[in-house]
């Protein structure tokens, strides 16, 4: 066996490991989870393109989600495949509003949120946005009473097929339109939303904070959208 | 596999009922004050680029009057809404004054409509969000995962110490319980008060405390309780003027002696 | 587009139906499963011929449950969905006073561990000495009831890094440790312990013998140290 024949052999394999991993697993799957199991010095973007394309056209897709990878039933064989018995406690119209605002503006603060629903969110619309897995407390902003900023998750983008925050559907048309500002006037750099690491004006949450901000605890008295 | 659509998107795809008389709305249909001025403006049936904001206006202050005629309760943020409106209407009619340091009345106006453009935006955007193919519904994951099985092997931890210890302590318990529990005596502090009362008499000579104490410094258990107690008494007694002490350096013996004068009051 | 054409596309479509179904089901699909979301008279047996063919050598295979098909892990590749977690514990306190008794006393009986440690001692603490494999059985004492012997092993001595079971410190060396308070009784003794082959009122343990004593069975009601 030459080099060569050898080097295949090792590639075959790893790919043939990234496959059953990917395969096995139900949720998405970082390179960090992948390497422990490849060959020494595996290029991991390398090996996941190529399965990538081999599974093209196939009836399942390798995907994106944020900086992991999951295999998914292909998009175009959704009318197929569409179940709605295993559908989910619908959200309510304020819930979804809310998801949206902070899908498009994160990190975004709650007083932030309400700016742009000219209402005050209950603490049960985030409640449900959290335990649905899709929204997560990021930090806290660096203002005065430091409130928590929120964003969205992994299993946001994987519920919703995004490869990342920016394949938002019109993110870029609501960029130009100066509608992703949190604060007026409309003339200024418009920020895109990010859900990655904290940003410089956001803290780190200690490990006990349960996200209680003051604000929150004086709207929580009103709430007029709780259901 | 049923075509119907869930409730959720239906919220999205169809546009609010056409309302032909604000009579009928009842505002807690709605969703803040925000959402009823969005809902007004569509009435404009134009682009909310060129609705008019002072007609807007005036239909917002005129459905809340509407409200309060048939005294139906309105909540704090929709008159709050109003109150801004009404002040919008009386800055659009007069002519802005270039000295004035509050926003002109068209400022305040594009303002309203940005933020009505800003949140339809995200309503549309909520919309196409949950349009999506979604996980679970229209895209799937793998239906049966295979699980990861974790064997887990316990690896004991001893040292040879507490290997020892352990069985020491065993066989210790073995032993037999002879133990018997000694009384210790203990001098009060008013047992010492008596005692020095009665050893130091009415002697005005100088004399060391331990020798006072010899007879019961003579036990080795009754050492330090004599002394401590003693010595705490005899502070309480120079205090009440009966006794005097002195120390010419530390740790030499301490002297004492009773009190020549006596005060009036001590017996 | 002609007939031929027409033919391999919807042949395609079928695969990928296939593909998809059999990747998110819960169960194993068969035929009547599957027919539903095919085209009129596919012929399913032969798709899923093919489609196993087409998984041979990849990471996951096809697999034929009975009459039904699902994807599995390549057989070679199954050792990548078993983890081995190795954790460390410390020993109970009862697992170790009875562990120093064994070591001093053995061979000893399981009624004379309880005599000197004035307990009952669980099944469970004995197990976990063996499952540690520093204790063992080594025969039955020719008593009424037949009890078990225990002993200790090879590997005891390694990890408490003693040569032979006679190091273990006698009554002088203990007391010259400080372990024992110098306060004995007369009659006090500590054996001297010994691991080697079966003394003359021990009979070998028959290659079925699970180690069961009556006296066991009846002691387990109690369990006083089982942690």
């Amino acid at each position: 066996m030459d080099q060569n024949d050898q080097h295949s052999d090792i590639h075959t394999r790893n790919l043939r490991v990234l496959e059953a991993l990917l395969f096995a697993a139900k949720e998405p799957l970082g390179a960090e989870d992948l390497r422990p199991f490849l060959s020494e010095n595996a290029d991991i973007a390398d090996l996941l393109d190529q399965l990538q394309q081999r599974y093209q056209h196939a009836g399942i897709n390798l995907v994106r989600r944020g900086e992991k990878f999951a295999f998914r039933t292909a998009e175009d064989l959704s009318y197929l495949l569409r179940r709605d018995d295993v559908e989910q406690k619908p959200l309510s119209r304020a819930a979804l509003e809310t998801l949206s605002i902070i899908a498009y503006h994160q990190p975004v603060t709650r007083s932030e949120i309400e700016e742009v629903r000219g209402v005050a969110t209950s603490k049960g619309t985030l409640d449900v946005l959290m335990e649905a897995g899709w929204v997560r407390m990021r930090g806290r902003r660096r203002t005065p009473g430091r409130p928590v900023t929120y964003g969205t998750t992994l299993e946001f983008l994987d519920h919703f097929g995004l490869e990342q925050i920016s394949d938002l559907p019109g993110l870029n048309e609501l960029k130009g339109a100066g509608l992703l500002s949190s604060n007026l006037p409309p003339d200024f750099s418009v920020p895109k939303p990010r859900d990655g690491a904290l940003t410089e004006d956001e803290d780190p949450l200690e490990p006990d904070d349960a996200g209680d901000d003051l604000l929150s605890e004086l709207n929580t008295a009103q709430d007029p959208d709780k259901n | 596999m049923c075509p119907n659509m869930p409730m959720q998107d239906e919220e999205f795809t169809q546009q609010p009922e056409p309302r032909h008389s604000v009579m009928y709305v009842d505002v807690k249909g709605y969703e803040g004050p925000l959402d009823l001025l969005l809902d007004l403006a569509r009435k404009q049936k134009v682009d909310l680029a060129h609705i008019s904001v002072l007609s807007l206006a005036e239909q917002y202050l005129g459905f809340i009057e509407t409200l309060k005629e048939r005294r139906i309760e309105v909540a704090a943020d929709y008159l709050v809404m109003a109150a801004w409106l009404a002040y919008l209407k009386s800055r659009l009619m007069v002519p802005h004054d270039d000295e004035d340091e509050e926003p002109s009345g068209e400022e305040m106006a594009a303002l309203l409509q940005f933020r009505l453009k800003r949140l339809e935006a995200m309503r549309d955007a909520a919309g196409k969000l949950v349009s999506r193919p979604r996980l679970g519904r229209e895209i799937h994951h793998r239906g049966d995962p295979e699980t990861i099985i974790t064997t887990k092997t316990n690896q004991w931890q001893a040292t040879y110490y507490d290997l020892l210890r352990a069985y020491v302590i065993q066989r210790e318990k073995s032993f037999p319980q002879d133990y018997a529990v000694k009384q210790r005596t203990v001098w009060s502090l008013s047992e010492a008060e008596e005692i020095l009362e009665r050893l130091i008499g009415q002697s005005l000579d100088w004399a060391p405390l331990h020798a006072y104490l010899a007879d019961y410094l003579a036990s080795d258990e009754e050492r330090v309780t004599a002394l401590a107690s003693s010595f705490t008494a005899s502070l309480e007694m120079v205090r009440q003027g009966q006794i005097e002490m002195r120390q010419s350096s530390p740790f030499s013996p301490l002297m004492v002696r009773r009190r020549a004068a006596k005060t009036p009051d001590d017996n």
